[in-house]
C-alpha cells in the first residue's frame, strides 16, 4: 500500500534551516529591529505574534484542503494530511492566543478583553479543540477520518462568518474601538519590514518541519496499528463442531 | 413528489415516536424552564435589567436546551441500530438529513415557543406587538441551531463521549448565529428601531442557508462508510 | 522598562511550545517503537511455537 | 429460465481497506439467483464488510459488486430488490410492530403499504403481535419482527448477518423455518454464521473467509469442520 518513507527525505537539514532561521529571527527582532516609539520594546513581541497567526490561518488552509480531497478520494493519506496539519495548527494557535495576551497586558492594561479579533481567535482555537477531541473520541479510524473531514468543512466555511459577525458586534457598539491592534504596514520602518519577512519565514518553515514530522509519526502509527491487528487477531474460536 | 413524500414520512414517523414519549420536548422545556430560573437568581429582573440580559438569558435557555433535544433526538434512532435501516431504503443519505433536519426544527420550534411564552411572563417582559418580530428571529435561530444541529449530533451519538461532544462541536460553530440571535433580541426587547438592526436578521439567514447547503452536501459522508 | 519581562515571557512560551511540542512528538516516536519490539518479539514466539 | 439471467450477486475483486488496515483483500465470487449461501470465517474475517458493502451500506475500495447485474454504487434503487438483517434490529422500540413494517413499507411504496405489512408479519409468525409495541418484545420475537422489516419491499434477496446469534433453540428453529420459507419462493439467501452446524444446515454453498479474502468457495464439503480448520487454522 503505502511505500516505505527514504530516510533521506531532508528532513534533517530542513530541521536546522528553519532552527538557524528562528535563530536570526530571534537576533533580528532584538538587535535590529528599532524600539516602536508609542508601545516600546513589547511591540517586538508582534514578530512572533503576527507570523503565528498568519501561520495558524496556513494550518488551517491546509486541514481543509486535505479534508476536502479526503471526501473526494478516501484515500487515507489525505486524513493523515488533515490530522497532521491539525495538530501542528494547534501548536501555533496557542502560540499566537498566549503571546497576544502577553502582549496586551502593558498595552492595552489587561490581558483579556472581548474584542474583535481576540474573540475570534478565541472561537477559532476552540474549533480546533474540538476537532482533536474528535480525533481522538470519534470512533475506528475510517470514521473518524469521514467525522472529521465534514467538520474541518464545515468549521472552515464559518470562518469569515465568525469574522464579520464578531467585527459587526465589536465595531457597532458604542462602546467599541477601545483600541485597534498595532498594525503593521503603516509607516512601517524597513528594518521591521525586513524583521517581519525574516520572522514570517521562519514560522513557516518551522511548520513545514514540525508538519512533516507528525506526518511521518502518523503514518508509521497507522501502519503499526494494522500490524499489531493482523498479528494479534484471535485465533479462531470454532463452534458447533458438534456436527 | 415521491422523494418529498418519503421524507414526510419519516418526519411524521419520528414526530409520532417523540409524541409518543414526549421524552425530547418534556426534558427540553423543563431544562429550559431551571435556566430560566437559575439567570433569575444572577441578575436581579426587572424591566430596565430585561432589556439589557434578556436576550443573553433567553438565548443561552434556547441554545442548551436544543444541544439537550438534539442528544435525545438522535439517540431514539441509535436504539435499533438507528439511521441504517432508513439507510437500506430507496432514500438518498442527503434526503435523510431534509428528513432529520425538519424533524429536529420541528421539536426545537416548539420547545421554544414555550421557552419563549415561560420567559415572557417570568421576566415581566413588556413586548406588545413586537412579539411577532421576536418569533421570527427565534424561528431563524432554531433553523441555523437545526442545520448545525442535525450534522454534528448524528457525528456525536457516535462518538464515545457524546454528551460532551456535541455542545463542544457545536456552540463554537454557531458563535456568529447567536451574536446575531442575541443583538437582534435585544434590540426587539429594547424597542430600538429594527431598520438599524435588519443586518442581523441578514446574517442569520445567510447563516441558515450556508449550513443548510453544507449539511445537506456532506451528510452522506458522515453515514456511508 | 518592566515591559521586557513580559517580552521575555513572551517569546519563552513561544519556543517552550515548539520544543515542547517537538519533545512530545519524540515521547509518541518512542512508544511507537516499544510497540514495535513488542509485536516482534511475539511475532518471533508465535513462529517458534508453531 | 433464460440463460441471460445475471448473476444475483457479482462480486469481483472486491477489496476494504483504510489505509494499511485490510478489511477485505481482495473477495471474487458469484451467487446465482435463488440460491442459499453461507459465509464462514472467523471474527474479524470480512463477513460483515462482504455484507455491508453488497447492502449498499459501504463502499468498496477497489473491484466491484454487482447485484443483479448493476453495479451497487451507480443504482442505488437496487434497495428495493435487497432485505437486510443485521444484528441490530433497525426497529423503533417505542412505536408498535404495525406501525414499524408499515413505515418502512412505506418508504418503498406508499401503495398498499399496510397490507404488506401485516403480509410480511405473517410469513414470521408475528400476526398476533402486530399492535404491541417493539419495545416489549423478546430477542427471539425482534428478531422476527426485524425479518418482517426486510421482508416487507418484498425484495428478491435476502442478507443477513449472523441471523442466529443470541437466540434461544425455540427461536433458532422458528428463524430456520421463516428462512426456508423464503428459500422456497425463490428468494436468493445470503447470510453469515459463526455457527457451523446451524449455518451448514439450509445452505446449498458455502463460503469460509478469513485475513479477508476467500479461502473456500463452494459446496458444502462431508467433513465442514475439517475444511474449516484447514482454511484458518494453521499459518497461511
Amino acid at each position: 500500500m503505502s511505500t516505505r518513507p527514504s530516510r533521506s527525505d531532508g528532513l534533517g537539514s530542513l530541521a536546522i534551516v528553519a532552527f538557524v532561521l528562528s535563530a536570526v529571527s530571534l537576533g533580528l527582532t532584538f538587535l535590529y529591529a528599532p524600539t516602536e516609539r508609542v508601545e516600546g520594546d513589547i511591540q517586538r513581541m508582534l514578530y512572533l505574534h503576527v507570523p503565528a497567526a498568519f501561520t495558524m490561518y496556513v494550518g488551517y488552509a491546509v486541514v481543509f484542503f486535505a479534508s476536502f480531497m479526503y471526501l473526494l478520494r478516501r484515500e487515507s493519506r489525505w486524513d493523515e494530511l488533515a490530522a497532521s496539519a491539525a495538530e501542528v495548527g494547534t501548536v501555533f494557535t496557542s502560540m499566537m492566543i498566549t503571546t497576544g495576551p502577553i502582549w496586551a497586558k502593558p498595552v492595552w492594561g489587561t490581558y483579556w478583553t472581548w474584542d474583535a479579533r481576540l474573540t475570534s481567535a478565541f472561537v477559532l482555537w476552540l474549533i480546533l479543540i474540538g476537532y482533536l477531541m474528535l480525533r481522538a473520541y470519534g470512533g475506528h479510524a475510517e470514521q473518524v477520518a469521514r467525522y472529521c473531514a465534514v467538520l474541518a468543512i464545515i468549521g472552515f466555511a464559518d470562518l469569515p462568518i465568525i469574522h464579520y459577525s464578531v467585527q459587526w458586534w465589536r465595531t457597532l457598539h458604542p462602546d467599541a474601538k477601545i483600541m485597534t491592534e498595532g498594525s503593521p504596514g503603516q509607516g512601517l520602518e524597513s528594518s521591521m519590514m525586513i524583521t517581519f519577512a525574516v520572522a514570517f519565514a521562519a514560522a513557516l518553515l518551522t511548520f513545514t518541519v514540525l508538519l512533516k514530522l507528525r506526518l511521518r509519526l502518523e503514518r508509521q502509527n497507522r501502519r503499526l496499528d494494522a500490524l499489531q491487528r493482523e498479528l494479534t487477531r484471535p485465533s479462531p474460536v470454532v463452534l458447533g463442531s458438534t456436527n | 413528489m415521491r422523494t418529498l413524500r418519503a421524507i414526510l414520512t419519516v418526519v411524521a414517523k419520528d414526530m409520532r415516536g417523540e409524541l409518543r414519549t414526549k421524552e425530547a420536548l418534556t426534558s427540553t422545556v423543563v431544562f429550559a424552564l431551571l435556566v430560566l430560573l437559575v439567570f433569575n437568581f444572577g441578575f436581579e429582573p426587572g424591566t430596565r435589567d430585561v432589556r439589557l440580559v434578556g436576550a443573553g438569558i433567553l438565548w443561552s435557555a434556547l441554545l442548551f436546551a436544543a444541544v439537550l433535544a438534539m442528544n435525545r433526538l438522535l439517540l431514539n434512532e441509535r436504539e435499533g441500530g438507528g439511521l441504517e435501516g432508513l439507510m437500506l431504503t430507496p432514500l438518498s443519505r442527503a434526503d435523510l438529513y431534509v428528513a432529520k433536519f425538519i424533524t429536529l426544527l420541528c421539536i426545537l420550534s416548539l420547545a421554544a415557543t414555550v421557552t419563549v411564552l415561560l420567559f415572557i411572563v417570568l421576566y415581566n417582559v413588556p413586548i406588545g406587538d413586537r412579539l411577532p418580530l421576536l418569533a421570527t428571529v427565534v424561528f431563524a435561530g432554531m433553523i441555523g441551531l437545526s442545520a448545525l444541529g442535525t450534522t454534528f449530533a448524528t457525528i456525536a451519538v457516535r462518538t464515545r463521549t457524546r454528551e460532551v461532544m456535541l455542545p463542544l462541536l457545536l456552540i463554537p460553530l454557531s458563535v456568529p448565529l447567536l451574536i446575531a440571535c442575541v443583538e437582534s433580541t435585544s434590540a426587539i426587547l429594547a424597542a430600538r428601531d429594527f431598520a438599524d438592526e435588519a443586518h442581523w436578521l441578514r446574517l442569520i439567514v445567510a447563516f441558515d442557508i450556508v449550513f443548510l447547503a453544507l449539511g445537506y452536501a456532506t451528510y452522506p459522508a458522515i453515514l456511508e462508510e | 522598562m518592566s515591559n521586557l519581562g513580559f517580552l521575555f515571557a513572551g517569546f519563552t512560551v513561544a519556543w517552550g511550545l515548539v520544543f515542547g511540542y517537538v519533545w512530545f512528538l519524540a515521547r509518541r516516536s518512542q512508544s511507537l517503537e516499544a510497540r514495535l519490539d513488542g509485536l516482534e518479539r511475539r511475532q518471533r514466539d508465535n513462529a517458534s511455537a508453531d | 429460465m433464460p440463460p441471460a439471467e445475471p448473476a444475483a450477486l457479482e462480486v469481483i475483486d472486491l477489496g476494504k481497506s483504510f489505509g494499511p488496515a485490510v478489511a477485505l483483500a481482495s473477495v471474487s465470487c458469484s451467487v446465482a439467483p435463488g440460491e442459499f449461501v453461507t459465509l464462514f470465517g472467523p471474527n474479524g474475517a470480512g463477513k460483515t464488510t462482504l455484507i455491508r458493502i453488497a447492502a449498499t451500506l459501504a463502499r468498496p475500495t477497489h473491484g466491484e459488486v454487482l447485484l443483479f447485474g448493476r453495479d451497487v454504487r451507480k443504482a442505488p434503487e437496487l434497495r428495493r430488490r435487497i432485505g437486510v438483517v443485521s444484528h441490530r434490529s433497525f426497529l423503533y422500540g417505542e412505536l408498535t410492530a404495525r406501525e414499524n413494517l408499515t413505515f418502512f413499507g412505506r418508504l418503498f411504496d406508499p401503495v398498499g403499504a399496510e397490507e404488506r405489512a401485516i403480509a410480511a408479519a405473517r410469513a414470521v409468525g408475528l400476526e398476533d403481535r402486530l399492535d404491541d409495541s417493539v419495545r416489549s418484545f423478546s430477542r427471539g420475537l425482534e428478531q422476527r419482527c426485524s425479518i418482517a422489516r426486510a421482508l416487507v419491499h418484498e425484495p428478491d434477496m435476502l442478507l443477513l448477518d449472523e441471523p442466529f446469534a443470541g437466540l434461544d433453540p425455540l427461536a433458532a428453529s422458528n428463524l430456520e423455518t421463516v428462512l426456508r420459507g423464503a428459500h422456497e419462493s425463490g428468494k436468493t439467501i445470503i447470510m453469515t454464521s459463526h455457527d457451523l452446524a446451524q449455518g451448514a444446515l439450509l445452505a446449498q454453498r458455502i463460503g469460509i473467509l478469513h485475513y479477508g479474502s476467500l479461502r473456500y468457495w463452494g459446496e458444502c464439503p462431508p467433513d465442514l469442520q475439517a475444511t474449516f480448520n484447514a482454511c484458518v487454522g494453521g499459518p497461511s
